[in-house]
């Protein structure tokens, strides 16, 4: 075991970095989540609601004890009921940001951020000049002296961002940091939330439903789905090979289940998808809705994939339209607009679909 | 730091870790935070319990004891009690019912000379409690400013009756309450209320459905203030009600009274009026005072 | 309190520290004694230069209570035997209290007598609505005495925790009149009529006087309470109304 | 129906249009909300605010204007107003640093028996004054069961000076305070202290940086109870700290004392009691009572 | 005028519906926003972090009051502070979805549903049917008995819109109403959303910054910024056309601003783009990022378009990789990983980029 290994290359037991085994009890829920990473990885935690992923962060914090398991930050325990054992938040090196902001309101935004600094010891003149100057990095210098209630949604969360960050943590944790920020400054704030973390070589959690900010922002994902792992790795991995229907959506993808015998994969409902990976035993399979063509009738072309469906419903998508298309195989179908015209597309029509088998994707179930 | 570092899983926290006491596993449920409470907070406070509850333990230390179990079997002890706890009920009550608007008013509405209302409220505070009873008699006496018309209109007299006791109590015990839940309601975000008025809501019904629920642990407290000045009520009530056993006679009258000719016996009946309204308090107070 | 006698000399020799009154006389004294005892501890530190007296003035239970629970004083001067028996019970006077003045009840009722009130007997009339004190504290025991005397039945609407509250309903017309001491008519000014009446002579009730046991201050103390038991003294207390003991 | 939708922008609201009174031009700000204050609150707010002043309406027709100027001529009676100013705001201020964290304590942290302290600290509140005054020499007088040990240690003796008003004085108004401090930290969202505790504060840091000024309304507010009630303490006082002028005497011994032999001069006082109350409270209140 | 003409047709002064100024002064900020709506429209409100949406949302709620301007519903004036007329929140038919929730602490999920409905003189047992009712809507009834405390927040997000919806008010405004849900769920509450306000032929105003979701869920798009009113159309109008920076980048489009010669644009910066629009004098030019072809060598292509740029930075999105350049035309590329890998992209490479002109769009600024 070498200790001088640089920490993200560390392949045996982690000293540093997180190390957890989070439990949980609440009532009828229960948690129970693995979660470990290294000093400047940044592992997103993505569920549907009620998941329990505010819970894991809680639980991370200090703030909901564990029921058991163990809770470990750059080789130091920091609890293990088992054990007894049981730092309290404020000794923690850990940074929040709530989902509901959580900022003080008889405190304006600057003293907001000079808090935690104030709190570590930091003299006050200078924790405030930190503090300016975190609010400057979040594009809010203007807003310095507002109280919490003057502030915009968006504004608010960002002070709340500052104000975690204001602190230096080891371990960031972020609920749902960048939901209510507009797409320009989210823009901003995710590519400074990026170079903060890596600067700090701090692990950073981060629970949020937007998928986009998922995979730009973490290292790596961690699906929860009524409290315990469903599907972990790196964002590319996850979008190309989700495990559950969840996922799938989330990363907007068809996804099928079936049976491979080759380069044929028999769905379970029936029909059957061209793949080029050669597989035997169950299998998921996945492919984009953009690489779907619509076809008004039946296509000579080289496509491996054909199949008659009908046209069941369709939303704009930006400068696309999403087309639900049901039959032998139920699946999604991303289409110009113009593309769309001249199919002359509508409910209840039928269509034929094509789809190139070097665009899916199978892998074992 | 190497070597500290290289283990598996080191054995022993390196930090400020916690041990949790011994006791830990008994509690139930899963408490929102830790138990541990701050010394600097921890020593006032129990400073501040030994400073109220001392004189009741030297109280209980001196008591007469011997002649407690005369005192209780006597019927105008339990006569001057019961009263006591009739009008002390009717007094918080009435408080609740005209005080709890007050201090809506006083915490939302705007409108000019708002602080000397809030200064008028406090006054019966201050006003020495016989001055109270005075000030009671000049406006609600038989010469009493209203009083006198009270009695010639509708045949109604205060004074010497229960209804005085009650009233005397009320004007002594009312600015607790006021004071109290106003300031809760200032405390409280009065963007609920707003939510209730997008929902239909009058802003009567969002008083009663939103805001007041919300800060029913103020009201309660202001409830139990007023409750309690009440039952300890004396100079008002002796001042504009008198002192007839079974009209009039509360158990503080009593108790003075008991002091003129037996200290020791008013000490017994402090004691009983005590140990009454540990009870009540003791028994009612979670049920109420549980945070919604 | 070694060997001294209680006899204080009205001598003013230099230098000996027993025989000279110097110093501060803390006197805890009725309430009702307020005017004159003010006017003789003038009187006091005037006769006796360098002394001061500092007057504790309230009800007389709670005088006591504070005296039996240790209390700096050197004088106690109560409203009632009662209250000074609960100082004497324990063992915190020096001596027997003696009586200094007498108070004798009288009818107080609205200025110019409107019910035409007379006699004790007449306070009984139906819808007259009359105020006694409680008969705990000294002057509605004293009541009580009179009206026993003269084998009367007298329901008033209040029993009252002492004579000032009996006197105040009175002269705020709540009731109609009431039994107080002659000393509190004649404080009351024009605001009440007194109407004396004979049975008042079988209720009289005693001020005693005593010095304390642990009185910081013994000689002037005696000293003070020999100028209230003085002719000089006793003139300024029947000025109030007190009757000689 | 066809008509009258048929016009560009009808003329006349035809819903439950709030016509806005002729002086709303004249509000200044943004108001958060409209003003009307809903009836069912308004009448008993009136209600209350006419019990709770008539007395006083009644005490200021009644006073005897002619000997007001006497009594502000004197000595006595601005050396007693000064010491009841003094010993109110020192009762007040032991109230509030043993207080606040009594409460802190009993709305936070959980243990056994919290009800029943609860009950403990609410007694002062129930036990008549004079009791309370004899407890307290029970417990601090000279013979008293600390109050002894206080004397041959340290040579303190509480009763009969001004720190021994402070005492009377505080223990009689702190329960006040502790009561409505609770219900305003129940009241408020404990949410607040976690977060602060994630930022690496102390529970008492977070108490005191985060919590305390989230209530102050609340905390303000038990702070002017504790206040108007010290000043107003007159059996607690009287029975342990005596009634010695410019030492002990405060406004209501004065005022007790008057009362003796001249009420009129009693109702003066008590009215420049309640003017210095009223300038004091009316002076400080909206600075303090701001929400933040 | 004809009073019969389906209301989203009528192209007069409108009598039903949303006609509304809205002006509301608070403190530096003026919010000043023309703002109508058909029965049945759903109008987006979009903008950056403090730009007055939440203002004006509570303006037309009656939360916080105009200034000057008037606001009619149906037909019927809710408020003109000229005239002195002014409707009070609860007499006004709108339902509102708050940024925070505000659900009320102290009541079941259950109550806080029913509570609208109890206010509008329903039975109790009726309201608490209803609200479960809008509950199992939400796929909720499982939590109905819950406290908001113990709710997550996607839980507790749908909760106040059921609440919102359950009083069927005539104007529904949403402050980011789907921002906390996650993605299955989102699904869900948008379809039952549209579903809901097409059977009330509400209007519905809601305030979000997700592109997605302002272009799926509504009719019309307004974007506001700093209080005022920047573009206002259909939502393909507005991603094909962005006026302001924060548009383009809010629907993922390049914008350049330039003067049109026929088919060639000359931007402010100097690069030229040909388009196929043919105009003259001002104008934008836009086009999305999965338009750009990049090339390792100069290309021998048909593209009229060709600029050498340099690799700024990358980000991934999805199972693609967005690509940032600058150079002549500063602009972003959305590739596919394999791309990626082939070009050997890495930050300060130097690449050329193509663009054929029938994938841009050029319109009058
Ligand atoms: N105090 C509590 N008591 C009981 N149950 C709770 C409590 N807090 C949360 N829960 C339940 O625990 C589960 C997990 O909640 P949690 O807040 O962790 O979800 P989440 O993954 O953060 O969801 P979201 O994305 O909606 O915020 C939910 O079913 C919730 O209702
Ligand atoms: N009570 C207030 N007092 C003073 N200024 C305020 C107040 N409330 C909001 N503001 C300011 O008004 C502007 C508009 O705020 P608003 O909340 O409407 O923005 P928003 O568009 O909803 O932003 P977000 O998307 O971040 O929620 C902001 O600059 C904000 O700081
Ligand atoms: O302070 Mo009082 O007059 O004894 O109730
Ligand atoms: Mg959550
Ligand atoms: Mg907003």
């Amino acid at each position: 075991m070498t200790t001088d290994a640089s920490p993200t290359e560390d392949a045996g037991p982690r000293t540093d970095g997180l190390d957890a085994r989070l439990v949980v009890d609440r009532g009828t829920f229960r948690l129970d989540l693995r979660l470990s990473a290294a000093p400047g990885e940044v592992v997103a935690l993505l569920g549907p609601n009620g998941a329990g992923k505010t819970t894991a962060l809680r639980a991370l914090a200090g703030l909901t004890p564990l029921t058991t398991g163990a809770l470990r930050l750059d080789g130091r325990t920091l609890e293990e009921p088992e054990r007894r054992l049981r730092t309290p938040p404020e000794h923690r090196p850990v940074g929040v940001v709530f989902q509901d902001y959580l900022l003080f309101p008889h405190l304006t935004a600057l003293d907001n951020v000079a808090f935690g600094p104030r709190c570590h010891g930091v003299p006050k003149a200078e924790a405030r000049a930190q503090a300016a100057d975190w609010l400057e990095r979040m594009g809010l210098t203007d807003r310095a002296g507002a109280k919490p209630r003057a502030l915009s949604g968006g504004q608010a969360q960002r002070v709340a961002l500052a104000r975690a960050l204001a602190t230096r943590p080891r371990l960031l944790l972020l609920d749902e940091p960048l939901a209510a920020l507009d797409a320009r400054t989210r823009l901003d704030v995710r590519a400074g939330l990026r170079r903060h973390l890596a600067e700090f070589e701090a692990v950073a959690v981060l629970v949020t439903h937007d998928p986009l900010d998922a995979m730009v922002l973490a290292d790596r994902l961690v699906v929860v789905e009524e409290g315990r792992t469903v599907q972990e790795g790196a964002p590319s991995d996850i979008s190309r090979r989700p495990r559950t229907d969840y996922i799938a959506s989330l990363v907007g993808l068809n996804l099928y289940q079936g049976r491979a015998d080759g380069h044929t994969v028999r769905l379970d409902g029936g029909a059957t998808i061209t793949t080029t990976e050669d597989l035997t035993g169950p299998v998921f399979v996945a492919f984009p809705p953009a690489a779907v063509t619509l076809h008004r009738d039946r296509p000579d072309s080289s496509a491996r994939n054909l199949w008659r469906l009908e046209v069941a419903g369709m939303e704009s998508h930006g400068d696309q339209i999403r087309v639900d298309l049901t039959g032998e195989l139920p699946l999604l179908a991303d289409l110009t607009t113009p593309a769309v015209a001249e199919l002359a597309l509508h409910p209840g029509r039928t269509v034929w679909a094509t789809l190139k088998a070097t665009q899916t994707h199978a892998y074992p179930a | 730091m190497t070597e500290q570092k290289s283990g598996p899983v080191p054995d022993a926290a390196t930090g400020p870790a916690e041990v949790l006491a011994g006791g830990s596993r008994r509690r139930s449920g899963t408490p929102r935070f830790r138990t541990g409470v701050p010394l600097p907070l921890l020593l006032p406070a129990l400073g501040g319990l030994v400073f109220l509850v001392l004189p009741l333990v030297a109280l209980l230390v001196r008591a007469p004891w011997r002649s407690l179990p005369d005192q209780l079997t006597s019927v105008a002890v339990w006569q001057a009690l019961r009263l006591s706890l009739i009008t002390a009920t009717a007094a918080a009550a009435v408080a609740l019912v005209l005080g709890v608007p007050l201090a809506w008013l006083l915490a939302r509405a705007r409108f000019p000379g708002r602080r000397l209302v809030r200064a008028l409220v406090t006054l019966p505070l201050v006003l020495p409690p016989v001055v109270g009873g005075v000030a009671l008699l000049l406006a609600l006496g038989r010469n009493g400013i209203v009083g006198r018309w009270l009695d010639s209109a509708f045949g109604i007299t205060l004074p010497f009756t229960t209804a005085g006791v009650v009233v005397a109590e009320a004007f002594v015990a009312m600015p607790f309450l006021v004071i109290s839940v106003e300031g809760t309601l200032r405390a409280a975000d009065p963007r609920y209320e707003e939510a209730a008025t997008t929902l239909g809501a009058s802003r009567f019904t969002a008083f009663r459905r939103v805001t007041l629920p919300m800060v029913a642990p103020g009201v309660a407290a202001g409830a139990v203030l007023a409750w309690a000045r009440a039952l300890g009520e004396f100079g008002a009530t002796i001042t504009f009600a008198g002192n007839f056993p079974g009209r009039t006679q509360t158990m503080p009258l009593s108790v003075y009274l008991a002091l003129q000719s037996d200290p020791a016996a008013a000490i017994a009946l402090s004691l009983v009026l005590l140990a009454v309204s540990i009870a009540v308090l003791a028994g009612l107070r979670d049920r109420w005072m549980a945070a919604s | 309190s070694s060997g001294d006698s209680d006899d204080s000399s009205k001598e003013s020799d230099s230098g000996s520290s027993s025989k000279k009154p110097s110093g501060t006389v803390t006197v805890f004294a009725a309430a009702s004694l307020k005017e004159s005892f003010t006017a003789l501890g003038k009187t006091f530190e005037k006769e006796h230069p360098g002394t001061k007296v500092s007057f504790n003035f309230g009800g007389s239970d709670a005088l006591a209570a504070s005296i039996t629970s240790g209390a700096p004083a050197d004088v106690f001067a109560a409203a009632s035997p009662k209250t000074m028996k609960t100082v004497t019970d324990a063992k915190d006077a020096k001596g027997t209290p003696a009586t200094f003045v007498r108070n004798q009840l009288e009818i107080a009722t609205l200025p110019g007598n409107p019910k035409k009130i007379a006699t004790l007997k007449d306070l009984t009339r139906s819808g007259l609505k009359v105020a006694l004190c409680a008969k705990e504290v000294p002057c509605g025991s004293a009541a009580q005495k009179a009206l026993d005397a003269s084998k009367l039945k007298l329901t008033p609407v209040s029993y009252e925790q002492d004579v000032k509250g009996a006197l105040t309903k009175v002269q705020l017309k709540e009731v109609d009149a009431s039994v107080v001491y002659k000393t509190d008519v004649k404080a009351a000014g024009g605001k009440v009529a007194g109407v004396e009446f004979p049975e008042s002579k079988q209720a009289i009730n005693d001020y005693p006087i005593a010095l304390l046991k642990n009185a910081p201050n013994a000689e002037a103390a005696t000293a003070f309470i020999d100028l209230v038991k003085s002719a000089q003294g006793q003139k300024v207390l029947g000025e109030a109304g007190f009757l000689k003991p």
